[in-house]
């Protein structure tokens, strides 16, 4: 990765950052280019491609007809004749019409071609719940995505990481997928570092513990660190890992910090049933078998489609009671 | 219908001739649409909604070609579509304020109405995606001896995406008495209909390419809308699908909080209404008592479906996990509840 | 479900049992109809369809326009209306362009809509590797519908539960995902057993052991057996589970098997990463901890692209001997 | 081209008419499908394939008409559209045998022919998945200020899909120098294609509608397949996409094993290919000798290719896993490779 030093304001919200990654690399490579519903003159549903068709015009911020499945291909197309496109699914929920697309296509086409072409496409995919969206706009496809061969999956959780993840996932040469949690975009500012991470794909450690690890990955991370805060004035010291990406997945630092914590529980708002919690938890439960002095915990979205209405939603979706409430049972085991 | 009868409970005469159905129905769909974009601002609503208002020649021209016993899918821009079809005035703002009250228990909100009882099979928040629901229903009412037949309501958007020509093929193969209704109302979002297609109408042409029976209309006139709706429907009965394509203009942003100004100019749907109101239109050819009865009864029904959305229950959060399957021992956690 | 006696012949194949449940539902209840690409005179593309428009008509084994996800669209809008539409997808990989109609649709309708309509649909997937049809054609998606709240996902390891799984999915009256093996229709005949198993959803026990449980589902239930069997001169006595559903999944009989050997493999013909494999390692790690005397294994496919060819295929996906391997690695422990 | 280079190595003189040009290809286009339906019955080959014999003039006459530096993607029926484009008939068959000299080294097999030093973009398995690629492809080469197309082709049964009208929808959206060639065979498998679209020349008649220019050409006049292609080859390198139906004849059954027997009457596609020949129809035109040369080159050629493709070595299975990403590091395990 180029490693630009971030020169820009200290703080962000993560809507900003995002916004501010795809600037800074389309300022960077003019084969950048953005494709999407609304991401033109609107500047997007989430405005997150704000402004950018004044700064870039209209050849590399294209709006596109409501068409998923053909403007990903052709955005595959441009892909292999040296393009990078960033493609735009309004609400991941719509991803489900351009799937032939990225898992048929695009995820295989390097292989399939015995090395011929490649596909350096991020797919932005505005997910999750808490934006009171319902049901056919509120999933979370991650452990999906995560499962697919030949794809890399990014899933940033703060405004530091939606920068610099962005930048990461535009300069590398594979389609990436890459989630944003609809409900992060307007959260709070924060800092975002001034170089990316050493190592771009290291899971972070937002807060360390000794007594029991927190795996968990995008919006949930939030909650997860609140659960910690909250639970650590009973005396419970959790360490939260903040996996970054699901593939790959960084299982080394969850290793390590099991080794220490004796203890595991993984947290994604994806539902729990066959989702990627279930890989954090079944390689612990293979490599670090021995470290574990407790049964693994996990907390995820039950398997049920998504109302509309938070009070409704907050029954599906791990709250941070539910999480604090697993971290309790884990410990008393 | 119901919202017919909903009228003459606030004391309007028999609605008589077309122009005046045309025109009460109109007058309830926009006044519904009003009601929640007022109460949105009063902030009882979180979540966004897509206002019909200006549109309604089109869900109303073609619900009055309907039987009770005729289907309806349609898409987010639903609620005329809806109240059209008759679901009450109150099932639709309790979705939308999330009352149990409400046409789908308020667990689907606005891009979720869905009332059977009334044919209203209902939207869906992915355009395109309820066009197969209609034809395949419709396609079984015939098998079984019925002559009933559905409409999929779908905008222009929803034309740019292979899905609608392809549902249109599919049906037209199985001969699905299915109506396909493209509401050109000039956008999708921030994309104007015309960059995509060509000028309004264009749509009709590639239908009608297709060997599908397939009529244009400018909506800005709600008897034509309803004329045209008959003949389709008449022959939709016969057995066979076909389209048509009303001219309608989106007088409101694309959902309650879109930024629209950024994409077409400040006031250009207002200017429009000032111009072609379609509901204006019909008043010359009603009496003006008639227009005040009706103007009257609409005010009643829909101050009535506020007050009574607004006191409809929330639904118990302890409800939400409820009915996700309907094999006896299935809930979200499967196994666990069949033992 | 109508615990219908099978009085067929006593052992068929498991193309032949699949075919025989379509044809008997069909007889029992006028309200079953076929619809896919090639389900009519051709009879499938894997015969699993032949002859049976001869026997109830066109207007009942309907030929579909080669358009997956309008065609999965209407037999929604039919199954609404009381009809039982049993949907083909000719290789399961093409669902790609119909999970739209599957998952934002037909798996969350009775719950969107507030139970005002059921979804009585079956769509059948024939997936998996061997068969030399390559990467397009040769995919495991079982874990994303195990994953998709409203889904029920059958997954059939044999004749027998070829013909009840698929007599039983046609009766119920939720979507439900068949997954049938390509590679597993033209394999040994089968005694089709006389009844339904008295629980419907239940795993089975296909062989017993007491050293060390291995878990699985589809195709892969063979080759557990056949590892079974081969390492069982070494001493080692594995007990097979056979999930039969992903959804619901029968832990409970995982976990009775586990309290009694202690051990745990699951193999999956889907990737292995992120993959329902993970769920079974997971509740174990969680439910049945205290019972384990070793870490729990798991073998699915490599996460790469199937490429074609049988050889380079058992690079990837599990082999006996990968079983095998991993059966002793665990009992070394 | 490659295989007119191919052709002179075996003393055929400069192909100096269209004709002749044509016939040598559609005899190399037959020949080699001819080829491995012959190794296939040696049982070299399992797995299926999809023979485009029969059908040549369309991949010969749209071939001819492009540069080597244009774009081509195809479909699963694609052996004649890779030899045109001119892909070695040594690398198309080499790829059925799953070869290491097979145009994918042999992990593709026969819907898995890519070549991208001769344009041959490729194949695709799934229907209609190629479409997007092409135009995606193209609009790029138009960017960087090439004048170089790309052409897609599909069968009518791709037309069922909406995808492929979406797709030309989308290239016409954004001016994608794109030629979209709807090779229609009158079947998608075992679904007679006019019972879906109407005769042929019916899917044209969409297309125009769409507004994009559109031809419609009968496959049995290689010539004016050729010639058209022509036409609308200049006019799509001014910029913009275009649409060509050829209506060409499924000689053999839809793949190898198909038992087409069961929806055709035996022997239709024989019956066809004695009457209608597109390559015999040519021989007029040709002298004799001309003829005779171009014919035992042709076979020289094959017997080569076929020779070579035999003695291509097997992948390694060590091989298996190579090649998913093109990020250092990241193989199938990803983060264990990177550390
Ligand atoms: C498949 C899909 N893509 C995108 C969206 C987001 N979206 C909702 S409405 C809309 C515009 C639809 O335009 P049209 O069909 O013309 O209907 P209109 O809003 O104009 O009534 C878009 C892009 C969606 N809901 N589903
Ligand atoms: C999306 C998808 N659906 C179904 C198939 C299976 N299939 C392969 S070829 C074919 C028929 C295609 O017909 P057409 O496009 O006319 O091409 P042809 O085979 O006639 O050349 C079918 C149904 C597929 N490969 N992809
Ligand atoms: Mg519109
Ligand atoms: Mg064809």
């Amino acid at each position: 990765m180029r490693r630009e030093v971030w020169a820009g304001m200290a703080a962000l919200r993560f809507v900003d950052a995002v916004r501010q990654a795809l600037a800074d690399e389309m300022e960077a490579d003019e084969s950048v280019i953005l494709m999407g519903e609304e991401v033109g003159p609107l500047g997007g549903v989430f405005t997150v491609t704000r402004d950018l068709i004044e700064r870039f015009g209209p050849d590399r911020v294209m709006d596109a007809p409501l068409a998923e499945a053909s403007f990903t291909g052709f955005a595959l197309g441009a892909a292999t004749e040296g393009m990078r496109p960033v493609v735009e699914i309004m609400f991941s929920d719509f991803v489900m019409i351009a799937m032939d697309q990225i898992v048929n296509h695009a995820a295989k086409l390097r292989y399939m071609t015995n090395e011929q072409f490649d596909v350096p496409i991020v797919v932005r995919l505005p997910g999750g719940g808490g934006s009171n969206h319902g049901p056919q706009h509120s999933q979370s496809f991650e452990s999906w995505f995560a499962h697919t061969p030949g794809l890399i999956v990014a899933m940033p959780s703060n405004p530091s990481d939606g920068y610099w993840m962005m930048r990461h996932a535009i300069q590398l040469n594979d389609p990436v997928i890459f989630l944003e949690n609809k409900a992060m975009y307007f959260g709070a500012e924060q800092e975002v570092a001034d170089e990316p991470p050493a190592d771009p794909w290291a899971a972070a450690v937002p807060r360390e513990g000794s007594d029991l690890t927190i795996v968990s990955a995008g919006r949930m991370v939030g909650r997860c660190l609140s659960a910690a805060e909250s639970i650590s004035t009973r005396g419970i010291d959790c360490e939260v890992i903040d996996l970054r990406y699901l593939w790959p997945m960084d299982v080394d630092t969850v290793f390590t910090s099991v080794a220490k914590t004796s203890r595991l529980l993984v947290v994604s708002e994806a539902v729990e049933f066959c989702g990627w919690s279930g890989e954090v938890a079944s390689r612990v439960a293979k490599d670090a078998f021995t470290s574990l002095d407790a049964p693994i915990f996990r907390v995820g979205a039950l398997r049920c489609p998504i109302p509309v209405g938070v009070a409704l939603e907050d029954e599906i979706i791990p709250t941070v009671e539910r999480i604090e409430q697993a971290v309790v049972d884990c410990m008393d085991f | 219908m119901r919202w017919a009868q909903d009228l003459r409970r606030h004391s309007v005469g028999d609605l008589a001739t077309v122009e005046e159905q045309l025109f009460a129905l109109m007058l309830l769909i926009r006044s519904v649409e009003a009601a929640i974009e007022r109460t949105h601002r009063a902030a009882k609503i979180t979540g966004s909604f897509h206002s019909s208002l200006g549109q309604e020649s089109c869900a109303a021209g073609v619900s009055l070609a309907l039987r009770d016993d005729d289907i309806v899918t349609s898409n987010h821009r639903g609620h005329g579509h809806a109240v059209g079809k008759g679901v009450s005035a109150e099932a639709v703002i309790a979705e939308m304020f999330r009352r149990t009250n409400g046409s789908s228990g308020g667990r689907g909100g606005s891009m979720h109405i869905h009332n059977r009882s009334v044919g209203f099979y209902g939207e869906t928040a992915i355009v395109g995606g309820g066009l197969g629901w209609a034809s395949g229903a419709a396609w079984t009412r015939k098998r079984h001896g019925s002559d009933a037949i559905a409409v999929a309501y779908a905008g222009d958007g929803a034309f740019a995406n292979g899905i609608f020509a392809e549902a249109i093929r599919v049906a037209d193969f199985w001969e699905a008495p299915c109506l396909f209704v493209c509401e050109n109302n000039g956008w999708a979002h921030s994309m104007p209909s015309d960059g995509v297609f060509g000028p309004a109408g264009s749509i009709t042409n590639v239908v009608s390419a297709m060997n599908v029976r397939s009529e244009f209309v400018d909506g800005r006139d709600a008897v034509k809308v309803y004329e045209t709706g008959c003949e389709l429907v008449e022959y939709v009965r016969t057995g066979k699908p076909a389209f048509i394509e009303v001219a309608v203009h989106r007088v409101k942003a694309h959902s309650v909080n879109d930024a629209d100004y950024r994409y077409r100019p400040k006031n250009e749907g207002a200017e429009w209404l000032r111009e072609y109101d379609p509901i204006n239109s019909l008043r010359a050819s009603i009496r003006v008592e008639q227009q005040h009865a009706i103007e009257s009864a609409v005010s009643a029904v829909v101050d009535e479906a506020l007050e009574a959305a607004s006191n409809g229950a929330l639904p118990e959060t302890s409800d939400a996990l409820r009915g996700i399957y309907a094999t006896r021992g299935l809930g979200w956690d499967g196994r666990a509840e069949i033992r």
